[in-house]
């Protein structure tokens, strides 16, 4: 039995998950997810880890294996740390064993990264800083225009003549955005639009990295924003040589936390097998 | 941001104007890229070379037909396909940074090297890199290579670092193209090189260089016959391409000195898209590459405001002839490296700036205007202190405008016509400070 | 009486300068910018007119100065006039949030919503007097930015003891705030006028003595019509004004002109403004002779410090004082606009001070700023600063410095009216052009 | 703490290399210059000129990568367009704020367009510097490349001879060029030494000794990498769980030091580097006998660093130098760092990438600039690549 954390420190939200792992069989035992707002992120780690302890009736010293991603290196209390191309590889072949490739869409990244069954990255790419297609962006167009974040899918899905933003600067796309609305653009085609330009922009980079067929699993805030899954599902279907499945899981945005979680208790029994018992501080 | 507007000019007003200088272009041009796509058939050998520094008559003699990949990437651009071609060649790994000619190459490679008339490219049988002006020619053709995986040559043209040409670049040159060049044109070829052979284009193609020259300088005119960028880009076609040291070259050239004299002796401007020019309102010296993918859009913001370009820097860089320099059949493979060592982009930017300065004197321009390229380090690195240079000089004012060869997502129309109205208006507005002064 | 209005509609801001026919100013008027350009072309003129009226007013009651103060007059008749438009606008407002109140997310929660927006909407009712009282201060002068920053307040408070979600009221408002900002502004300008002097005279007893003579000048300045003679209107996103092409100029223009008119010796103008910063080189007659603006990329702009000031939950106006209490900046050399915020994180998390962190921020600013004149051709004697970062007193005390330390001694102006600058050259040009119609030849 | 046979410590090293780093002025060059009237500094930009000839004159060569994250470029954008890479700019603000007020000469080695225009900028800018833009041959027969160099060594050799008053002699140049075969030992010994105890010679520390010996007396150097082997041998420290790397690209504008401590932070040992190339240009001692231009040259032709700024004339040997560092180092990959808008590292690129596929080298690759200050993206995808290496060696 190899008790492990994972813990998720993203930009805007912290995820945390716990995980059992006995003979190869992998029980996740209990999850926590919270917006940062403004607050200190190594105080509300610590904050995350006593929530899913709880929620799992643990105690810290229950626990074999305390592993970082995201922006987690600093976290004092963690046993390792591993990188979150790497966790959200991991992540997406525990949410579907059958995924080749993550896309991790958060507030402010978006990282292609093709994997192989074990969860192994093969070839990754990130999205440039420049790039206007984050959930950042997204959420603010979306209090822009008085619209709840629940609610984008839902329009997005209804529109009917989707308008492209072109510029790549995110604070730019605004104005954009804000050009569209005077021009009487209704909310659903500019929300379309702008899952359309994200979504070309993410199949960009899995096609330069060589992700053509199988599944692609999008992790991620934004795995839960069904108009951009939509609109990638429709970018991927107009492009020749490319036949990727895109699914996301109700669960994509722990996959980070998950996969760090199993990435730990794997280090830890490796270890352990060596004699090598590493220490959470 | 910015819509777009698409400049439909009207094939029937292009249809009118159309010289015989036009035609014999176009037809030498169809010609050439039928004879290139037709290779494998009539067996001809190809060989790849870059414009500066081009030696053309040298392959001539050994029978090669002459490709330029940046003369395609040139069709690509104007004829919009090259935005596809940068975005394929990104897509295989190539930097959004670096030059979008050699991307525009390689894509269209990775789509099935498609000339512009619709069939496919020949594999070259040799890559002479004339490695004149610019580094980027260096890995262009080592990329090249690794496709194609032929003969490969290297021509390495020192810089003019020191505004000078010396006898040890002369020697060297002379050196590579006896011991390096020839030997293996010859041996890909299997034609022996023949020295009378050359000389007797290098004759054909001075001949061809003192028309163009004429046609050139019939700018310092008021009002000017031509306009020597957007024009000009037309006129340098042949000689800076596959043609120098032809018959059709010097038939070329003759027509087109001869419609330009005559437009001179009547006092007419320069033809443009839409039909003859408006009044000359400003006339105008350029450095720098234009915009390909947004040509016409681009020249119409001076012919709209009666600006003409009397000078231009790019119309210089597959050989700079207007200072006196001819290929010379007396000296034939010293008259070649000479020709390579002066090419435009091979000259320090000391030297650049006496050339701009000259230029805006003789040809009495109102000012220097700078299209500062994306992609052209050659070109574009230093050019604002040119301008700073220059305006300091000549007193005249300069502008800076920038955009891309053929990438289209460089070019903003919006920002450049924002830039070139505010321009001409202060150039408007010291003409009438200085007559006020007067 | 003729004027001329120039109007520069701003990426952040919309702002009018009304000219009269002697090239004096006569009003100032500025809205936060919206969707519907036209509206705010329209309210930025309007609150130039508001403005113009004052300075009628003032002109026409410096005769009755002996029988009142008029500073203080003027000033709570101000206060009366902007009380009556923000009650005006909460009205619509409210309205508007109930009518949002429908559909299948509100079925089960439509009537606590009702109620709660009632609660909501009497305290800012009953408070409005309160912001408009004397030596009150503002977040900003913007409907939006008032009623939005007071409606999260008592929303929040609302919601919880009416135990309903904090985000559905706040999304409420959101769609509302949209359709009531881009409405363009009902009724008649001299009857807010009428209600705010009534207001004020049944209030104020101090000029009830003199409410007669009062009314009548007042009256007599209402009468007056500012004709709005000719208009020119310029700014960012030029493509899209609403206005006809012989009534647009280049924002570039209008800026180096309207920096020449306030300080006549400036040969060098920087503007930082919400997206866009350019460095613009004038002649002694304000014609611009060289600039430079970034494009495709708004780090280092105005929305940099509106980023920082969302991310540190701080006023817009609060940055600059808090920077100036730092005496080490941080070394900062990226500002860009969209990694802002996960820079201050970065850098709170390694334990720099927030005071620090502002002062590297700020002076990051003005390289960049000063990178772009640099390109434009450099600092001449002497310099002009415009646009909203203007004032922003830490941009402007490193504005100060870097000079100082490359260009030596530079005189350097600020206009308390800075922000203004384009819509200034803008009416301006409006005033050429009718005077180049009138005599026939172009100005 | 261990210490070495004269007693000092890495610690102490470091902390004089780092001064050296920080110092945006040149103090101690400009200290050297005072020391004797007389003394020139000849300035020299990537990727390498021959430092024997300036040595020769007893002049100091100073080598100006740029300004780094620390210099506020305020005149330096006003000379170029946003898309030029950063190293012309911070150099041209070195020079414009008369940072390099004393310094005699300089330069400007054939390595891209950028600096090749340079050359003439400095020309017009500083018009009583000697500047010199120094080409060499992209063809490698002693016959043709090879008497165009020692052509254009010798009118270096002139020129500098002018400078000095005096020519400079064949004793003088063989005397140079054995002082800087010991100093290109000694740095070849600390590369070596880092490649097999990475642990011990951290990717920063060597950078910052190596960086060194562009501002330093060579002599100097030479005790300074003395010392620094020393002390870094006998002092025992923590190896960390880090994989091997192999770093490319970064041979003209230099990635910030914060850059280099970020890779092996986020675990990558860096065990190979073409960072400040002018330092160990020549991969083998240069022969002392005879015409010492003529050595220099064969030296150059045949015995020098690949880089993109050379023409590679065999298709096949293109990139085999990045795959034998990698063998000869024992990396399990190689890291692609290239400046933003370096156009020879950016072009060479896809070219070395082939390469190494086909020899089934992992490698990733980002950009940076001298500036940079958000590392996070670096730590991510040099972490990613660690634990990719790290969790699957073997499997
Ligand atoms: N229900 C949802 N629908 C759409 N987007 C969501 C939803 N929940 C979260 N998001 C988006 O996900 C982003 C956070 O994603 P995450 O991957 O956690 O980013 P990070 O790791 O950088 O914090 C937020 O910007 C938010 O916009
Ligand atoms: N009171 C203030 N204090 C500090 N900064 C301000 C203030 N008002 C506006 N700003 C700054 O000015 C910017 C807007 O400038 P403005 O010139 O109005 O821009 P634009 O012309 O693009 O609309 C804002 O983003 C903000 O940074
Ligand atoms: S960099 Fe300039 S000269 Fe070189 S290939 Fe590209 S466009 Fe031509
Ligand atoms: S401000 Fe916009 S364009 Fe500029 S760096 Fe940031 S995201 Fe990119
Ligand atoms: S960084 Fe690259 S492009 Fe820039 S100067 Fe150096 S070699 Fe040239």
């Amino acid at each position: 039995m190899t008790i492990a954390a994972g813990i998720d420190i993203g930009t805007s939200t912290i995820k945390t998950t716990l995980f059992n792992v006995e003979n190869g069989k992998e029980t996740w035992l209990s999850r926590y997810v919270m917006r940062i707002r403004q607050r200190d992120p190594m105080e509300l780690a610590r904050v995350a880890f006593d929530a899913v302890l709880e929620d799992a009736k643990l105690r810290p010293e229950d626990v074999h294996y305390v592993a970082t991603t995201g922006e987690g290196e600093s976290v004092p209390f963690h046993t390792g740390h591993f990188y979150s191309m790497t966790t959200h590889a991991r992540g997406a072949i525990y949410l579907d064993p059958a995924s080749r490739a993550a896309l991790d869409i958060g507030a402010l990244h978006g990282r292609a990264i093709s994997i192989d069954q074990r969860g192994k990255v093969l070839s990754y790419k990130m999205t440039s800083q420049c790039a206007s297609g984050s959930g950042q962006f997204l959420e603010n167009i979306a209090r822009y225009l008085g619209i709840a974040q629940e609610e984008i899918g839902v329009l997005s899905r209804q529109a009917d003549n989707p308008e492209v933003v072109s510029s790549i600067c995110a604070v730019l796309a605004e104005t954009d955005v804000i050009n569209m609305v005077s021009r009487g653009i209704t909310a659903p085609n500019i929300l379309k639009g702008i899952h359309l330009s994200m979504a070309a922009r993410l199949s960009k980079l899995l096609k330069s990295i060589g992700v053509v067929d199988g599944v692609v699993m999008v992790t991620g805030g934004l795995a839960l924003d069904h108009g951009l899954v939509a609109a990638l599902e429709e970018d991927i279907s107009h492009i020749k040589d490319m036949k990727t499945a895109v699914r996301s899981h109700p669960d994509s945005i722990y996959a980070g936390a998950i996969g760090a979680a199993l990435w730990g208790a794997f280090r830890y029994d490796k270890l352990a097998a060596l004699g090598n018992v590493p220490k959470a501080a | 941001m910015t819509t777009t507007k698409i400049v439909t000019s009207k094939a029937v007003a292009k249809e009118a104007i159309k010289d015989a200088s036009m035609v014999k272009q176009k037809e030498m041009m169809a010609t050439h890229y039928n004879r290139l796509t037709s290779a494998a058939e009539t067996g001809d050998k190809v060989a790849a070379t870059f414009v500066p520094g081009n030696l053309n008559e040298l392959i001539m003699c050994f029978d090669f037909l002459n490709n330029l990949p940046e003369v395609n990437a040139i069709q690509n651009g104007l004829r919009r396909v090259s935005g596809s071609y940068v975005l394929e060649a990104e897509k295989l790994g190539h930097s959004e940074d670096v030059c979008t000619y050699v991307k525009s190459d390689i894509g269209m490679m990775a789509k099935g090297n498609i000339a512009p008339n619709g069939k496919k490219f020949p594999n070259p049988d040799v890559l002479l890199l004339s490695y004149t002006g610019c580094f980027t020619f260096m890995k262009w053709f080592e990329l090249l290579r690794e496709q194609y995986k032929c003969e490969t040559i290297m021509l390495h043209t020192p810089y003019m670092g020191d505004g000078k040409i010396t006898k040890n670049m002369i020697d060297y040159m002379m050196k590579q193209l006896k011991e390096e060049v020839i030997p293996t044109l010859e041996r890909v070829s299997g034609v022996k090189f023949d020295i009378d052979r050359l000389r007797e284009y290098l004759k054909k193609s001075s001949k061809a260089e003192d028309d163009l020259v004429r046609v050139l300088q019939c700018a310092k005119a008021k009002p000017s016959p031509i306009d020597a960028y957007f024009g000009g880009i037309y006129y340098i076609g042949p000689i800076f391409g596959a043609f120098r040291g032809t018959d059709d070259a010097i038939d070329y050239y003759r027509f087109l000195r001869e419609e330009v004299e005559d437009r001179l002796a009547k006092g007419q401007g320069p033809v443009t898209p839409d039909g003859d020019m408006g009044e000359e309102k400003y006339r105008l010296v350029v450095e720098g590459p234009p915009n390909y993918t947004s040509f016409r859009q681009f020249w119409k913001m001076f012919y709209d405001e009666g600006a003409v370009v009397v000078a231009s820097s790019y119309t210089k860089v597959g050989g700079v002839y207007d200072f006196g320099f001819r290929h010379d059949p007396a000296k034939p493979l010293e008259t070649l490296a000479e020709y390579c060592l002066g090419v435009y982009t091979n000259r320090s930017l000391p030297m650049r700036i006496d050339m701009l300065c000259n230029y805006i004197d003789e040809y009495q321009a109102d000012g220097l205007l700078i299209n500062s390229i994306k992609s052209c380090n050659s070109f574009s690195a230093g050019q604002l202190l040119m301008m700073r240079e220059v305006e300091k000089r000549t007193g005249k004012p300069a502008a800076f405008v920038e955009s891309d060869l053929v990438d289209p997502r460089y070019f903003s129309a919006a920002n450049i016509k924002n830039r070139l109205e505010s321009y001409f208006q202060m150039i408007e507005q010291k003409r009438a400070g200085a007559s006020a002064a007067a | 009486m003729k004027t001329f209005v120039g109007i520069d509609l701003g990426s952040t801001t919309t702002k009018a300068v009304l000219l009269d026919e002697g090239c004096k100013v006569i009003g100032h008027g500025i809205t936060n910018s919206r969707s519907n350009y036209a509206t705010a072309a329209r309210v930025a003129s309007q609150e130039a007119k508001v403005d113009g009226q004052f300075t009628l007013f003032r002109r026409a009651l410096t005769d009755a100065n002996k029988l009142i103060d008029l500073d203080t007059f003027l000033g709570v008749l101000e206060r009366a006039f902007r009380l009556e438009q923000f009650l005006e606008q909460l009205d619509d407002l409210e309205q508007t949030c109930l009518s949002q109140v429908r559909g299948e997310r509100f079925a089960k929660v439509a009537s606590g919503v009702n109620d709660a927006l009632g609660e909501v909407f009497r305290r800012l009712r009953e408070e409005a007097p309160a912001l408009y009282a004397p030596g009150a201060k503002r977040k900003s002068d913007f409907f939006r930015d008032i009623a939005g920053s007071r409606y999260h307040t008592h929303a929040e408070e609302v919601a919880r003891a009416a135990g309903l979600p904090y985000d559905l009221l706040l999304n409420v408002y959101d769609k509302s705030i949209i359709e009531v900002e881009n409405r363009p502004p009902a009724g008649e300008l001299s009857e807010k006028f009428r209600r705010a002097l009534g207001r004020m005279l049944a209030s104020e007893p101090s000029v009830k003595s003199a409410a007669a003579d009062i009314q009548k000048m007042i009256e007599d300045a209402l009468s007056v019509d500012l004709e709005e003679t000719y208009l020119v209107g310029t700014g960012y996103g030029r493509v899209t004004l609403p206005f006809s092409k012989e009534h647009i100029r280049s924002e570039i223009l209008c800026h180096g002109l309207g920096a020449h008119m306030m300080f006549p010796k400036t040969r060098t103008v920087l503007d930082i403004g919400g997206q866009d910063t350019k460095g613009i080189q004038v002649d002694e007659n304000g014609i611009v002779a060289n600039f430079q603006m970034n494009d495709r990329c708004a780090a280092g702009c105005g929305r940099y410090l509106g980023y920082i000031a969302d991310e540190m939950n701080m006023g817009l106006h609060e940055l600059g004082p808090l920077a100036m209490k730092s005496d080490r900046p941080a070394r900062i050399n990226s500002t860009c606009t969209v990694f802002a915020g996960a820079e201050l994180r970065d850098r709170l998390s390694l334990g720099e001070k927030r005071e620090d962190i502002l002062a590297g921020l700020h002076r990051a600013i003005i390289l960049r700023a000063i990178s772009i004149i640099s390109r434009s051709g450099g600092v001449t004697n002497e310099f002009t600063f415009t646009g909203g970062v203007a004032k922003n007193e830490a941009a402007v005390r490193e504005l100060r410095k870097v000079i100082k330390e490359n260009y030596g001694e530079v005189t350097i102006n600020i206009d308390p009216d800075s922000i203004y600058t384009g819509a200034l050259g803008a009416a301006e040009f409006a005033r050429r052009a009718h005077l180049g119609q009138a005599d026939g030849s172009e100005a | 703490m261990a210490t070495s046979l004269n007693g000092s410590k890495t610690t102490d090293v470091i902390a004089r290399a780092q001064a050296l780093f920080d110092d945006l002025s040149f103090t101690t060059a400009r200290h050297w210059k005072d020391a004797q009237p007389g003394r020139k500094v000849i300035g020299y930009m990537p990727i390498y000129v021959p430092r024997e000839i300036i040595h020769a004159a007893g002049f100091l060569p100073l080598g100006i990568v740029g300004g780094g994250d620390q210099l506020e470029v305020i005149h330096g954008d006003a000379y170029y367009q946003s898309y030029i890479c950063r190293i012309p700019r911070s150099t041209v603000e070195l020079g414009v704020s008369g940072r390099l007020d004393f310094v005699d000469g300089m330069l400007f080695p054939s390595i891209c367009d950028v600096i090749r225009n340079l050359s003439g900028m400095w020309k017009l800018m500083f018009p009583h510097v000697y500047s010199h833009y120094f080409d060499v041959p992209q063809n490698y027969r002693d016959d043709i490349g090879g008497n165009f160099y020692i052509n254009e060594l010798a009118e270096l050799r002139h020129d500098l001879g002018e400078l000095r008053g005096k020519p400079i002699t064949d004793d003088e140049l063989r005397h140079s060029i054995t002082v800087y075969n010991e100093n290109r030992r000694l740095v070849r010994d600390l590369y070596t030494f880092r490649a097999e105890r990475p642990w011990q010679a951290p990717a920063a520390e060597v950078y910052l000794v190596v960086r060194a010996g562009l501002v330093l007396p060579v002599e100097e150097h030479t005790a300074m990498l003395r010392d620094y082997l020393a002390a870094a041998r006998a002092e025992e420290r923590p190896m960390r769980d880090n994989c091997r790397i192999v770093l490319t690209g970064a041979f003209c504008e230099q990635p910030p030091l914060s850059l280099i401590k970020s890779l092996e932070l986020s675990g990558c040992y860096v065990v190979d580097d073409d960072l400040l190339l002018v330092t160990r240009w020549l991969t083998g001692d240069v022969a002392t006998e005879g015409d010492p231009l003529r050595n220099l040259s064969l030296a150059f032709l045949h015995h020098s660093e690949s880089t993109a700024a050379k023409y590679e004339p065999n298709q096949k040997e293109k990139g085999q130098h990045l795959v034998r560092a990698v063998k000869r180092t024992a990396a399990e990959g190689v890291i692609f760092a290239a400046p933003s808008f370096c156009d020879p590292a950016l072009l060479e690129r896809p070219m070395l990438q082939h390469v190494l596929k086909a020899a089934g080298i992992p490698y990733i690759a980002f950009k940076y600039a001298e500036n940079s200050g958000q590392m996070q993206p670096i730590r991510e995808q040099a972490g990613t690549f660690a634990d990719s290496i790290k969790l699957w060696s073997g499997a």
